[in-house]
């Protein structure tokens, strides 16, 4: 497809994950409409596909990624694509139904992490963050279980797919889960969370990337307008109950 | 009930359609390569018609490696040649050639096995006569195995749904993708449950329209 | 037209090796039909499978007018094929495939045009009586009727040389009847040359004009049926042609009958069948002469008799009655107990 | 014994109804040894089949020993069964095993002590001659061999009742009088009735105490094998009698013969084979009685004559010899053109 | 290459180990499950042994409903049956149900189909000396189909390893999630490719020793 020409203004077409990035995309789908602007979706379970398809020209644009997660890919695998603005945040938040606070592990319990590159890390240095574990200096987004380096409670670090963790949470004593995942189980971060991610300006927001040569075309603008329009914004509001946010 | 209609049906009727899609055109190709793979594995095989250890090796041990990877796997262990052959990886384009490369080999087997079966007595009476391996191939040995070939590409088929599910990590859509999103990120169980139920439905039709197929083509 | 020159085969069965054929040298001649008989496991079926290739034999040559089809390519052994049919001991029909189907197919594959194998399988299955099962399957049939079936097939192929492997078999009396009239017939109107394989004497009795005798891999004897039937030389060929006469005399009655006289066995050829020479013997010695058992038999060209005779009278007249058979040309063989 | 009342048997083949047999009636008695002939495809095989119920009449009453098998549970149709051994035109071996284990397997199946098995293997497997064939597999035999390995399975039973369908039709003769003397020696020794199919006369004549003809699904004609022989009632029957001892004589020589005299058929029974009638009227009378063809055959205890004559002489002498014979019991037809 | 092994052998080690746990054990429990239902619808079927339209029909329904539902939405779809079942839904334990529940009704269509090519005639010999259907099932028909019988457990096998990939999704481990974690996600090509590669001998043996044994059994 059209590699290395702008992006037409009449047709774009967005890559993004099934969830919240989907739902919301499909709001600023609606609201470009209606000047004249088509946003076609497509949906993606894998978190590297999208990247793929952007680089090769398959998709204009994508919408899921944070930007340690976008970083790493572009290292890897030599992408010329970049971010353009942000989007959305999910705060992580820990849940349990064994217990109150994170104060309360004891010595060989076990806790979940999300199994993904884009979510274990995170999930990691959360757990981190709480001082439950410490984690190798300067580890990368390819993070796992393997680069923990202090781990006094002796704990089993189980990692599962990020979107079963809900149904599987009262199988170990905690789970670190992201909230739109959480979310659908009928978990709030503000009431259920044992311990969470700073809810505003949240240190993992996630960013609308397109190829580095169409950084400064013009559909991308009008998208980031309607993206960061009101109307969206009270969608996320009213959809999301606090678990999604904007980041902008 | 309707409005569930109106929220939801247009959503599962595109990803019907794109089961259907993914399903034949896959299915199509993959006959396309499977049934010649399948007549060459048994030429080939000792005490085959045209006998050739090293055709033979070659195209058993292609065809074993490739069975060997899992799907999800090979989804994306063969992205350059997908995007080679496709030239792209995504959407119900780029997911046909490597549920073609997974289902190909998988007929190839399912027909070789069946064409086995074929009475070695019958093959020779039409030697006897002198008629050409070519045409015996494709007059007595895969006529005669009609039936079982038919059960072995519906159970290929249902295969190749299951594989489609998988479809949605590189934004193919399809029921699959349906059921898992909707069920499992968003907790809709009334979208999911709906999309299960028509997979089973569209299974037990190729089911019950192979079985019925493979009888009225076995007779004795 | 078909030689066979020292032909072996030998299987292997796990470490055993079994000899199929040892050695075995046949010539047939154009026109002819010649007819394999032998005990059960005598090796005739791999025989008539050598001739076509069906089995490949181990050593010796296949030569069919003049080629020796063993160093044929492929294309070229196919060639020669398509002039050769076969009727085979399993049948070997096409299980999905309808009666008509079954026949016409073969057909179809070697290019016959579409009006002629409508034609052919309508007369074929007529001659074999199986007009009216034409859209049945072979599952659906009785034995005998997928012989005919196989029959059928083969010879709606048209071929100059048809091998048989016990055709009539699975066939009563009266079909049996038929289908060697019928392959007596192609034999004289088009002049194809037969090659078959029977446990029915009576079969080879009745069509062939040369016969060989298998056993154990080997061929013991072989020539025109006339001389093999009535002066067998093996003992194999001795008991299979003995058999056929069975002379299933209790011994109770022949002891009773050797009281009164002599049973005799006599063995006569051909014309001499039509000479009363029984009754001649009754008017010029002071003998009765009673047929006990066994019959006269009507071969290709020629009649043979074999009968078990009881002559009732004195010792020097029986002795006379004897001689003047034996100058007959009457082969006269006394029973002993 | 066994008695087939009114059974009929309808095979729907698509649309079409296949009628194979069609209220047939028939009573074996115990220790008998019954024989079925009749055309290819007359229901022979689907009526012995009705018998240990592998094929369930449409309507009709099978009953053995006193109980309507058709009305048993499955567990008392096993044990009926169990007494009842068949031997099957097709063989229907196990692929997969060997001759031995053919032959083993039921047996074991059946709870026969292993030490029994071994030693009642190897005398069937001898009977039948395949002593050294025990470890081959049945795609490593002959047609004949595997038809042996199917005999000596259900002789290896042991039971009471035999049914047969067509085991010797693919055994050369000897084997075959082999096989059928062992069945007369069971029959005799250990009182097993027998019901077999066959399209052999000889077998029929050989060992059937009595016999039943069937055509086109139904029994046209029965009765002790003597009589069905020497005077066959139904057109069939007739055919196939004739058949058996076809005067295959030339029409060329019947009219030359015919200018110096008549031909006859003579049929004559028992023990009148034994009287010397036509050296009797070879005395008598002005002629020369000569045997063109036919036999006399021993059948299981009498014997059966059917001969062609030519009477050569004036036609009063002839007429006279002719007369005297009948007298004699011997029937006599003249044979027309 | 030392080094290689030094990061990464305990990793693809314990893959390998945790695949051959989940696939041996699955596979044995599905072939205690699968046999039985296997003979069961080869003997209720029309025509069978022991016809029985409404076991039948029931049995078939169930089994084409599970075969419907691809392996990847199966396993979250039944996660309460499998809590219930092993007390868990993580790790090796936890995916030996859905693992089971996935292949045993496939093993069932697999030898049923095995079974029905069994020669009726044979069947009828030993129905007519009045051996018990039972013993028939097992000592003619089951003996008589073994060669295709370990052929279509050699395809169940294979596919099973295949659904072990996905067993990553619920912390199964296994030499499949680790091609996928490490090598597609984590962008470790070394990784991916010598897990591959495993699995394809892995695979390439059980296919070997599977033709190798059916080749035994098969004689004729
Ligand atoms: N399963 C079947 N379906 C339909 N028709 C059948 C079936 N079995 C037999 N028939 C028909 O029933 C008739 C009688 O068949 P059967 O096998 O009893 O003949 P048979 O007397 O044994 O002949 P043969 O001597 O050739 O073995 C035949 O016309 C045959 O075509
Ligand atoms: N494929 C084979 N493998 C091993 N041995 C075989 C094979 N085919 C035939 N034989 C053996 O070779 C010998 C000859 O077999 P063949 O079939 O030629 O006998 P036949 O004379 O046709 O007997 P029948 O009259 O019983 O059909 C037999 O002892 C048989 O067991
Ligand atoms: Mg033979
Ligand atoms: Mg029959």
């Amino acid at each position: 497809q059209n590699g290395s020409k702008e992006l037409s203004t009449k047709e774009v077409t967005v890559g993004v994950t099934g969830g919240p990035h989907q739902q919301i995309m499909e709001q600023v789908a609606k609201l470009a409409k209606k000047d004249g602007l088509k946003i076609n979706l497509k949906v993606f379970n894998d978190y590297n596909t999208p990247n793929t398809a952007l680089s090769e020209g398959s998709l204009d644009t994508n919408s899921y990624q944070t930007l340690p997660f976008l970083k790493g890919q572009i290292k890897d695998k030599g992408y010329k694509i970049t971010d353009v603005f942000k989007t959305v945040a999910f705060p992580m938040g820990v849940y349990s139904k064994k217990i109150k606070s994170l104060k309360d592990l004891k010595k060989g319990d076990s806790i979940a992490v999300p199994n993904d590159p884009a979510n274990e890390l995170r999930a990691l240095q959360l757990f981190e963050a709480a001082g439950v574990i410490k984690l190798k200096d300067g580890v990368s987004q390819k993070a796992t279980k393997k680069d923990v380096v202090e781990n006094k409670l002796n704990l089993q670090i189980k990692e599962l797919n990020a979107e079963s963790l809900p149904a599987q949470l009262n199988e170990v004593t905690a789970a670190a889960i992201n909230t739109n995942f959480a979310m659908g189980a009928g978990l709030t971060i503000n009431k259920d969370a044992i311990y969470h991610e700073p809810i505003k300006n949240n240190p993992y927001p996630n960013y609308f990337v397109v190829r580095t040569e169409n950084k400064k075309d013009k559909v991308v603008k009008t998208i980031e307008k309607y993206y960061h329009s009101d109307e969206v914004k009270a969608y996320i509001a009213k959809q999301f109950g606090g678990s999604v946010v904007p980041a902008w | 009930m309707s409005s569930f209609i109106n929220e939801w049906g247009d959503t599962i009727w595109q990803g019907f359609i794109d089961t259907l899609k993914m399903t034949s055109i896959s299915l199509i190709i993959s006959i396309i390569i499977g049934l010649p793979l399948a007549i060459l594995l048994v030429l080939t095989r000792k005490g085959g018609e045209a006998e050739n250890r090293i055709v033979y090796a070659i195209l058993n041990t292609v065809i074993n490696i490739i069975r060997s990877i899992p799907f999800i796997i090979l989804l994306f262990f063969i992205l350059p040649f997908t995007r080679l052959v496709a030239q792209t990886t995504i959407g119900v384009q780029g997911v046909i050639v490597p549920l073609v490369v997974y289902t190909a080999p998988y007929i190839a087997r399912l027909i070789e096995s069946a064409l086995l079966e074929v009475d070695r007595g019958v093959v020779e009476a039409y030697q006897s006569m002198g008629i050409s391996t070519n045409k015996i191939i494709w007059f007595v040995i895969v006529r005669e195995s009609r039936a079982s070939i038919v059960l072995g590409l519906t159970i290929a088929t249902i295969g190749l749904i299951g594989a489609t599910a998988m479809a949605g990590l590189v934004g193919a859509g399809g029921l699959g993708d349906i059921a898992y999103q909707f069920g499992h990120l968003r907790f809709q169980p009334d979208v999911m449950y709906t999309t299960i139920i028509i997979l089973i439905i569209m299974v037990q039709a190729i089911q019950t329209l192979g079985n019925l197929l493979a009888r009225k083509l076995r007779k004795n | 037209m078909i030689s066979l020159q020292n032909v072996s085969k030998t299987f292997e069965v796990g470490k055993k090796k079994v000899e199929a054929l040892k050695d075995v040298s046949v010539e047939i001649d154009k026109g002819e039909i010649f007819g394999i008989i032998g005990f059960s496991g005598a090796g005739k079926s791999t025989l008539i499978r050598c001739v076509n290739l069906l089995e490949r034999p181990t050593s010796g040559k296949v030569i069919i007018d003049g080629t020796d089809i063993l160093t044929l390519k492929k294309k070229d052994l196919q060639k020669v094929r398509r002039n050769i049919g076969m009727i085979f001991q399993g049948y070997n029909l096409l299980k999905t495939a309808t009666v008509y189907q079954n026949i016409a197919i073969p057909l179809r594959l070697e290019g016959v045009p579409a009006a002629e194998i409508k034609e052919r399988v309508k007369k074929y299955l007529g001659i074999v009586g199986l007009a009216d099962k034409a859209k049945s399957y072979p599952g659906e049939l009785s034995g005998g009727q997928r012989q005919r079936v196989a029959i059928a097939r083969a010879l709606a192929h048209e071929p100059e040389v048809l091998l048989s492997d016990e055709a009539t078999s699975a066939l009563d009396p009266t079909t049996t009847e038929q289908i060697l009239e019928l392959l007596l017939k192609i034999n004289r109107e088009l002049g194809i040359t037969i090659f078959l394989i029977t446990h029915e004497l009576d079969v080879i009795q009745r069509i062939c004009d040369r016969v060989a005798v298998m056993e154990q891999g080997q061929i013991v004897e072989q020539g025109k049926v006339v001389d093999v039937f009535t002066k067998p030389k093996h003992p194999r060929t001795k008991s299979f042609v003995r058999n056929k006469d069975v002379f299933h005399v209790p011994e109770a009655i022949k002891k009773q009958l050797e009281k009164s006289g002599k049973l005799v066995a006599l063995t006569f050829l051909g014309e001499s069948s039509k000479d009363p020479f029984l009754a001649t013997i009754a008017k010029k010695f002071d003998i009765l002469p009673s047929i006990i058992a066994g019959g006269i038999d009507q071969l290709k060209d020629q009649s043979v008799g074999n009968l078990l005779v009881h002559l009732k009278g004195e010792e020097p007249e029986i002795k006379k009655a004897i001689s003047y058979l034996q100058a007959g040309e009457v082969l006269v063989e006394e029973v002993s107990n």
